[in-house]
C-alpha cells in the first residue's frame, strides 16, 4: 500500500510542478497515527505531510464545495465511496467540475479507530496494510475485525476520473448492507420503537452528522433557520430527536450515496446510516434499484415517478 | 394508555388538495354525509404541497392522526403533483413505521371532487381507527400538552 | 400591529341552526389581533358585504376572516369586497364552517367548538398573509406555426386574417404537406391541388404571414406570451429573394438521379429542383448530396444558366431568433415504415405500393402523368387489390394500436376513381371493418360498392406472393368462410399513419406533453381539445390524433381562434400564489426544477456580498411567475427550505396546524 | 366437468387472450393448411371465446393444423390461434382413450411428400 501513497505523491508533485493544478486535496498525518485529517496542500514542499493509509476514512468530496469555488484548479483523490458523493454534488451543481482534477484511488476498507481502542491501541507507531489485513504496532488484524462499519458492506466501484491509481482488485464486502434494516423491519413496532428511542435519546445535537454529510450542503440548514418553522438548536424533547433525524434523512433521501460518514463521525455511535439505508432499501424495492452518485445526470427517485407507482397504503403490502 | 380519556377526543388533521379532495369534502357537506368533528381540514393547493414537516409538526402539537387527500393519480390539476406526493408519503410513512410509530396513524387517500360519499366514509373509517389506537404517544411533544 | 376583522355568517339557518354563530363571533373577538367580530345573516349579500366594507374602512382593518361557506364558493366574492374597500384581496381568509362543519355535525356544542377552531386556524394563517399582487406579462403579438401542411396553413391564414403576424416554419422546401400530394379528396372528389394551392398562394401573399421553408426549430425558450424561438434556416444554395422559379437550372442540371420526394420516390429529379409546379415559395433548391459542384467542385452549370444570379454554392445554415406570443404545433404525419410487414411484400415487389404512392400514380402531375400504370413495367393493371389496416389497430408491436381513421375513406375513394376511369379494372378490398362516420361518408362508401361494383372482402390478407407474373393475394373471406387467392397486378397497402417523428423533439422544446404513440396530448380531451396543457402551445391537425382533411381544417381554425384570443390581450394576468425562491438560502441544486411540471424554474448566476467587501457568484433558482401555477411541488423537493409558496407558505400552513392542534 | 369449465381450462391452457381478437381473419388468410381444415383458425378463437368447445373437440382441424405458427406470427393483436388449437388438441389427447392416432401407426402414414415440419409437429402432437 506504500506503493499507492508514493504514486499519489508523484502524481500530486507532477501536477503541482507543471502548474496544471495549484492545490491538492488529500489527507494529512496526525499526531496519534490514526487521526488522519483532510487537508489542502498548496506546494510540493507541503506534501511531506501528505499521507494515504488505512486510516483515511474521511470523505473528501464535500470540501470541494468550497474549494472548487476558489481560484485555481484543485487535484482531489477520490476513494470509490467519495466518488459517488462527488458525482452527486456535480449533479446538484455544488462543485465546479472544471476546477477539479480527479484521481480515483484504490481503497480496501479503512480502519475504525474505535475498534483499535477496543483492542487496546491508543496510538499508532507503525502501520501497514494488505488487501485483507492491517498490521498496527506489529499486531495483525483481519480487515473484517477492524474496519469501519461502512467499509464492511461497501460495494462501491471506481467510477470515471481524469486519472486512476489502483493496483489491486477491491476486496469483497463482508456483509449485506441491508441486513440490519431487514432485521429491524422484522421486529414488532414496539421493539423498533424501543430500539430507536434508545438510540436517538443519545443524540446530543452536535450536528457532526450534518456537517460531514456530503448531501447536506445547504447554505443554511432548516434547523438553523428561524423562519423555517422547525428551527431548533438542541433536543429539548424526545420529539425533537426524531424530528431532526427524520427530516434530515428525508432531505437526503434519493440523494444519499450511503457513504456512511454520518455514522462514522457520530460521537454517540448512533447508527444513523440505518435511517438512510431504510430509504434506500424502500426506494430499491418500490421504484427499482437506484444508486445515487453513480452518474451525474439521472433523475433522483424523489424527483421522478411512474404512473404505476405503489400507493402509500400498499407500501407494507409486501411484508 | 390505549384507552382514550373521555376528556381528550382524538384529533385528526386532514390535508386536502384544493381541486379534488377539498371539493370532495364540500360535496360530503352539501350531501350532509357526516364524519366526526375530530377531523379538521387544512386546504393546500395540491397533495405535493404537503411537506413532511407539516405532518411531524401536527403530531408534535398533539394530533393523533394525519391524513392526506389528493386527486386520484392521473387526475392531478397540476398533472404530476400527486405522483410526487405518492412517492414522498410512501417513503415517509414507511420511515415512521420503521421508527416504531403506529402505521395506522398516517394515511393517504385519493378522493375526487365527485366522491363526497367516499370522503365521508374515509374520514369515518380513519377517525375510528385513530380512536382505537388512542392518544399519540410516540410522536408527542410533552411541552405541547397541558 | 395587525387589525383583524372576523365576520361570521349565518347562511340563514344553514350555519346558524347548528353553530352558535354569536358565540363563535364572541370567542374569536378575544383572539389577539382581532379588533372587530361581527355576525350577520348573509355575509355574501349586498348588505353583508357592505358591513365588511364599512368595517374595513372604519377600523382600518389589515385583514379579514370570513367564517362562512366553502372558499370554493365565495372566496372570490369576499376578495372583491376587500379590494373594493381598499384592502389587498389576498388579506382575506375563509373558515369553512358550513360544508365542513354545520352541514355534517348535529350537536350544537360540538359544531360550535369546531367552528371556533376553524376560525382560529384562519386567523392564525391570516396573520402571516402578505399582500399579493398578480404579476402581469406582456404578450408578443405574433404567432409561430410549426408545420406548413393544411393544418398549419389554415391556422396561419385565420390568425393572419384576424390581424396578427404569423410565421410558418416548414422543414420541407415548400409548404403544402401531405395534402399537396393527394389527387382527389373524399367525399366530394374535388382535386386536392384545386382547393389547397389557392390557400398556399394566399399564405404567400398575405402581408401578415412570413413563410420559412426548409427550416427547423432549434430551440424554444420563454413562456406563454413571450416565447423566444431559434429557427435554423437550412442552406438551400439558392437565394430565395432572387430566384424567379423559371426552372431553366432544372433542365440543365446533369445530375438527374435524385429520388423525387414529392412523387414518393417513384421517379427522379435533378440535383437542383423545385419540388412541384405550385410550390410555395416557387424557388429552386439544391440537394447537396447529389450536386456535382457541391460534392466535388466540378460543374456549376446551373449558376451559369441562372439569369438572376440566384445560385450561391457557399450558402450556410443560418439561425435566426424571433419572439412569439403563441405557438401552434401542426407537424402532421407520415405513413409508417413497412419493414415489419414483409408478408405483404412491400420491399420485395415493385407493384406493391402504399396508398400515398397510389395517389401520385393517379395524379395528373405525378410520375405517369395521371395514367394509372404499375411501377414495374408501366402497364395498366387489370386487377387491383387493396389491403386495409396495414399496421393500424395492431397491438402485436409491429404496427400502431390505434385506428388511422382516414384509410377506409381514401381506399373507397381510390377504388371508386379507378372503377370510374378504368371500368374494365377489377378492384378488390380486404377489410376488417369499414369505418365511415362523417357527413356523407357512409353514402360515399356505399356508392363504391353499389354503383361502382368494388368487391369488398371481409377478412385480412395473410400473404402476398408472386406466381406467373401475378401478385397472388391470399386472404380469408370471413363471410363466405373460405380462403381466397386473388391474382392481382397491383396491390395497394393502406399503411397506418404516425405523427411526424420530429414532434417528440418539438414537444420537449415547448414542454408539451406527448402520449406513448407520439401524439400530442390536449389539455382536456373534450373541453380543451386544441390546447396543450402548457399555456401558449396549441395543437392543430394530426399531431394531436388521426384526422381527415375536414376535421383538420376545423381544428386548425379552432386553434387559430384560441391563438387570436390570446394575442388580443395586451397583458396576461398571472397567478398570485406562486413559488418564490429565497436566494440567500438557495444552493442552486436543481431539485426544484426537476419536479416543476411547467418548466417555470430556471437558474441564474448572481453576485452576492459575502462580507469583507467581497462578492461571490452563486447559482440560484429563479421562478418565472408567469409560468408558475402554484402547485408547490418544488417547495417540498427543496431541502434548504429556500422555495416557498406565496399564499400557502410553510409558516402559514404550520400556523394552521398549530391553531387546530391547540387544545 | 361441464363444457363451460372445459372452455375455461382450454383458454387458460392456451395462454392467449381470445378477447383481444378483432375478427380480421388474418390468421386464416395466412394458414397453409386452410383447405384441409373443417374449422378454420379464426373460428377456433371465436368458438373458444363463446365457450363452444364441443365442435372443436370433434374437429378434423386438430390433426391438419401444421403447428407452423404462421397465424401466431401474423396476428396483429397478439392472439395465438395455434395455441388455442394446441390446447384443444391437448384436451382431446388427455381424455382417456381419446387418441385418434396411435404413435405406432405413424410410420405407416409417412410418405416422402410429407414435409419435415409436419412430421415434427405430428410427433409433438402424438408422442405425449
Amino acid at each position: 500500500m506504500q506503493r499507492l501513497k508514493t504514486a499519489m505523491i508523484e502524481k500530486a508533485t507532477a501536477l503541482l510542478t507543471s502548474g496544471e493544478v495549484s492545490k491538492v486535496l488529500g489527507w494529512k498525518k496526525g499526531e496519534l497515527g490514526f487521526d488522519v485529517e483532510p487537508a489542502v496542500f498548496t506546494s510540493v514542499d507541503s506534501l511531506v505531510d501528505f499521507t494515504y493509509d488505512a486510516f483515511c476514512g474521511a470523505n473528501l468530496s464535500k470540501y470541494l464545495v468550497e474549494e472548487s469555488k476558489k481560484e485555481g484548479k484543485i487535484l482531489v483523490f477520490l476513494k470509490p465511496c467519495d466518488s459517488y458523493s462527488f458525482n452527486q454534488l456535480i449533479k446538484e451543481h455544488r462543485i465546479k467540475k472544471e476546477n477539479v482534477y480527479t484521481v480515483g484511488i484504490e481503497c480496501q476498507g479503512k480502519v475504525d479507530p474505535y475498534k483499535l481502542k477496543e483492542n487496546g491501541i491508543e496510538f499508532v507507531t507503525d502501520a501497514s496494510e494488505t488487501v485483507d489485513t492491517v498490521t498496527v504496532n506489529g499486531k495483525e488484524f483481519k480487515k473484517e475485525e477492524i474496519i469501519l462499519g461502512k467499509c464492511l458492506t461497501c460495494t462501491k466501484k471506481l467510477l470515471s476520473y481524469d486519472d486512476v491509481i489502483s493496483f489491486n482488485e477491491k476486496r469483497e464486502p463482508s456483509l449485506d448492507r441491508f441486513e440490519m434494516v431487514k432485521k429491524l423491519e422484522a421486529m414488532t413496532a414496539d421493539e423498533r420503537y424501543a430500539f430507536w428511542k434508545d438510540q436517538l435519546s443519545n443524540c446530543i445535537r452536535c450536528n457532526a452528522c450534518r456537517n460531514v454529510c456530503p448531501a447536506c450542503t445547504c447554505t443554511k440548514c432548516v434547523f438553523d433557520n428561524d423562519n423555517s418553522g422547525i428551527a431548533s438548536k438542541a433536543n429539548s424533547d424526545s420529539f425533537e430527536e426524531k424530528m431532526f433525524h427524520i427530516i434530515r434523512a428525508f432531505h437526503v433521501a434519493g440523494r444519499c450515496t450511503d457513504c456512511g460518514e454520518c455514522s462514522r463521525v457520530c460521537p454517540q455511535h448512533i447508527p444513523l446510516h440505518l435511517l438512510n439505508r431504510k430509504f434506500i432499501s424502500d426506494i430499491d424495492r418500490l421504484y427499482g434499484e437506484y444508486q445515487a452518485g453513480e452518474d451525474t445526470e439521472s433523475k433522483g427517485p424523489l424527483t421522478n415517478y411512474t404512473t404505476g407507482d405503489v400507493d402509500p397504503s400498499d407500501v407494507f403490502g409486501g411484508k | 394508555m390505549q384507552e382514550m380519556n373521555n376528556e381528550k377526543k382524538p384529533l385528526i388533521v386532514a390535508f386536502c388538495c384544493n381541486w379534488c379532495s377539498y371539493a370532495g369534502a364540500d360535496l360530503a357537506g352539501s350531501s350532509r354525509l357526516s364524519y366526526p368533528a375530530d377531523v379538521k381540514i387544512i386546504r393546500v393547493p395540491c397533495s405535493c404541497r404537503v411537506n413532511p414537516m407539516f405532518i411531524l409538526k401536527a403530531f408534535q402539537r398533539g394530533a393523533d392522526g394525519v391524513i392526506i387527500c389528493g386527486c386520484h393519480p392521473g387526475d392531478c390539476h397540476y398533472t404530476t403533483g400527486n405522483y410526487y406526493a405518492r412517492r414522498r408519503m410512501s417513503l415517509l410513512f414507511s420511515m415512521l413505521d420503521y421508527l416504531g410509530i403506529e402505521r395506522e396513524r398516517t394515511r393517504v387517500e385519493w378522493v375526487s371532487a365527485a366522491e363526497g360519499a367516499k370522503f365521508s366514509a374515509v374520514m369515518n373509517d380513519f377517525a375510528g381507527k385513530i380512536a382505537e389506537l388512542g392518544e399519540n404517544k410516540r410522536l408527542e411533544d410533552l411541552r405541547c400538552k397541558d | 400591529m395587525q387589525k383583524i376583522g372576523v365576520f361570521v355568517c349565518w347562511c340563514g339557518s344553514n350555519i346558524a341552526a347548528t353553530v352558535d354563530v354569536k358565540k363563535v363571533a364572541e370567542v374569536l373577538k378575544a383572539e389577539p389581533g382581532v379588533v372587530i367580530s361581527e355576525n350577520y345573516q348573509y355575509m355574501c349579500s349586498e348588505n353583508g358585504q357592505a358591513l365588511i366594507r364599512n368595517a374595513i374602512k372604519e377600523h382600518g382593518l389589515t385583514g379579514i376572516v370570513v367564517c362562512s361557506c366553502s372558499p370554493r364558493m365565495h372566496e372570490a366574492t369576499f376578495r372583491k369586497t376587500a379590494e373594493s374597500a381598499g384592502l389587498n384581496p389576498y388579506m382575506v381568509e375563509i373558515a369553512n364552517i358550513r360544508e365542513q362543519c354545520s352541514w355534517i355535525h348535529k350537536d350544537i356544542e360540538e359544531a360550535t367548538e369546531k367552528a371556533i377552531i376553524l376560525g382560529r386556524s384562519a386567523i392564525a394563517k391570516l396573520k402571516l398573509n402578505a399582500p399579493l399582487t398578480s404579476g402581469e406579462s406582456a404578450v408578443v403579438k405574433r404567432a409561430l406555426v410549426i408545420g406548413g401542411g393544411i393544418a398549419g396553413i389554415q391556422s396561419a391564414l385565420d390568425i393572419a386574417e384576424a390581424g396578427y403576424e404569423v410565421d410558418i416554419v416548414e422543414s420541407a422546401p415548400t409548404i403544402g404537406g401531405n395534402m399537396a400530394k393527394l389527387d382527389k379528396t373524399f367525399p366530394t372528389l374535388d382535386c386536392a391541388a384545386c382547393i389547397l394551392t389557392p390557400k398556399m398562394v394566399d399564405c404567400a401573399q398575405n402581408e401578415n404571414i412570413d413563410i420559412m421553408t426548409f427550416s427547423e426549430i432549434e430551440s424554444v425558450k420563454g413562456f406563454v406570451g413571450n416565447f423566444k424561438v431559434q429557427i435554423r434556416r437550412k442552406a438551400r444554395f439558392v437565394d430565395e429573394k432572387k430566384c424567379t422559379g423559371c426552372g431553366v437550372c432544372m433542365q440543365k442540371c446533369p445530375s438527374k438521379k435524385g429520388k423525387n420526394e414529392f412523387n414518393m420516390g417513384l421517379n427522379n429529379r435533378p440535383a437542383i429542383y423545385i419540388p412541384f409546379a405550385q410550390a410555395i415559395p416557387n424557388v429552386a433548391i439544391i440537394d447537396p448530396e447529389q450536386c456535382l459542384k457541391l460534392k466535388n467542385g466540378k460543374c456549376g452549370l446551373c449558376a451559369m444558366q441562372c439569369q438572376v444570379n440566384a445560385i450561391d454554392y457557399t450558402q450556410k445554415d443560418e439561425i435566426i431568433e424571433r419572439e412569439y406570443g403563441a405557438i401552434v404545433v401542426a407537424t402532421g404525419y407520415k405513413p409508417i415504415s413497412l419493414e415489419n410487414f414483409n408478408e405483404y411484400g412491400y420491399d420485395t415487389y415493385k407493384d406493391v405500393v402504399t396508398s400515398l404512392e397510389l395517389e401520385r400514380l393517379m395524379n395528373a402531375a405525378g410520375p405517369s402523368d395521371g395514367h394509372l400504370v404499375r411501377p414495374s413495367d408501366h402497364k395498366e393493371p387489370k386487377v387491383i387489390t387493396f389491403i386495409q389496416c396495414v399496421g393500424s389497430r395492431d397491438t402485436s408491436g409491429c404496427g400502431k394500436p390505434y385506428c388511422s381513421k382516414i384509410c377506409c375513406m381514401y381506399t373507397a375513394k381510390h377504388a371508386m376513381l379507378i372503377r370510374e376511369k378504368y371500368p374494365n379494372t377489377e378492384v378488390h378490398v380486404f377489410y376488417i371493418d369499414v369505418r365511415t362516420p362523417g357527413k356523407n361518408y357512409d353514402e360515399f362508401f356505399r356508392r363504391a360498392v353499389e354503383q361502382y361494383g368494388v368487391d369488398y372482402i371481409k377478412g385480412m390478407v395473410g400473404k402476398v406472393y408472386e406466381e406467373n407474373g401475378k401478385l397472388m393475394v391470399q386472404g380469408s373471406d370471413l363471410i363466405n368462410n373460405e380462403q381466397v387467392v386473388i391474382p392481382s397486378d397491383l396491390v395497394v397497402l393502406a399503411a397506418a399513419i404516425e405523427p411526424n417523428p420530429s414532434v417528440r423533439k418539438i414537444a420537449t422544446m415547448v414542454t408539451a406533453s406527448i402520449d406513448t404513440n407520439n401524439f400530442l396530448t390536449e389539455a382536456h380531451a373534450k373541453l380543451r381539445p386544441v390546447e396543450s396543457p402548457t399555456a401558449g402551445i396549441f395543437l392543430s391537425g394530426v399531431c394531436q390524433g388521426p384526422k381527415d382533411i375536414p376535421e383538420t381544417v376545423s381544428q386548425a381554425s379552432a386553434c387559430a381562434a384560441k391563438v387570436v384570443g390570446l394575442l388580443s390581450k395586451d397583458k396576461l394576468k398571472c397567478n398570485a400564489c406562486v413559488s418564490h425562491s429565497d436566494e440567500m438560502l438557495c444552493t442552486g441544486c436543481s431539485v426544484c426544477a426537476n419536479v416543476c411540471p411547467y418548466g417555470a424554474i430556471t437558474y441564474v448566476d448572481k453576485e452576492f456580498r459575502i462580507g469583507g467587501g467581497k462578492t461571490e457568484l452563486r447559482r440560484v433558482a429563479s421562478v418565472n411567475e408567469a409560468v408558475c401555477q402554484g402547485c408547490g411541488a418544488c417547495t417540498v423537493a427543496c431541502p434548504s427550505g429556500a422555495m416557498d409558496l406565496k399564499g400557502f407558505s410553510n409558516k402559514q400552513i404550520m400556523a394552521e396546524v398549530d391553531a387546530i392542534c391547540k387544545r | 366437468m361441464d363444457r363451460k369449465e372445459q372452455a375455461k381450462l382450454i383458454r387458460e391452457r392456451s395462454g392467449t387472450d381470445v378477447r383481444k381478437c378483432m375478427k380480421c381473419g388474418k390468421c386464416s388468410g395466412r394458414c397453409p393448411a386452410y383447405a384441409e381444415m373443417d374449422i378454420k383458425p379464426h373460428q377456433f378463437v371465436s368458438y373458444i371465446e363463446k365457450g363452444e368447445v364441443e365442435k372443436l373437440l370433434e374437429s378434423k382441424s386438430l390433426y391438419t393444423c401444421l403447428s407452423c405458427f404462421a397465424c401466431v406470427e401474423r396476428c396483429p393483436r397478439g392472439v395465438a390461434p395455434a395455441n388455442v388449437i394446441e390446447a384443444v388438441r391437448q384436451e382431446v389427447i388427455r381424455a382417456q382413450g381419446g387418441n385418434k392416432v396411435q404413435a405406432e401407426n405413424i410410420p405407416a402414414i409417412v410418405d416422402e411428400a410429407i414435409p419435415q415440419q409436419l412430421l415434427v409437429s405430428m410427433f409433438r402432437k402424438f408422442n405425449k
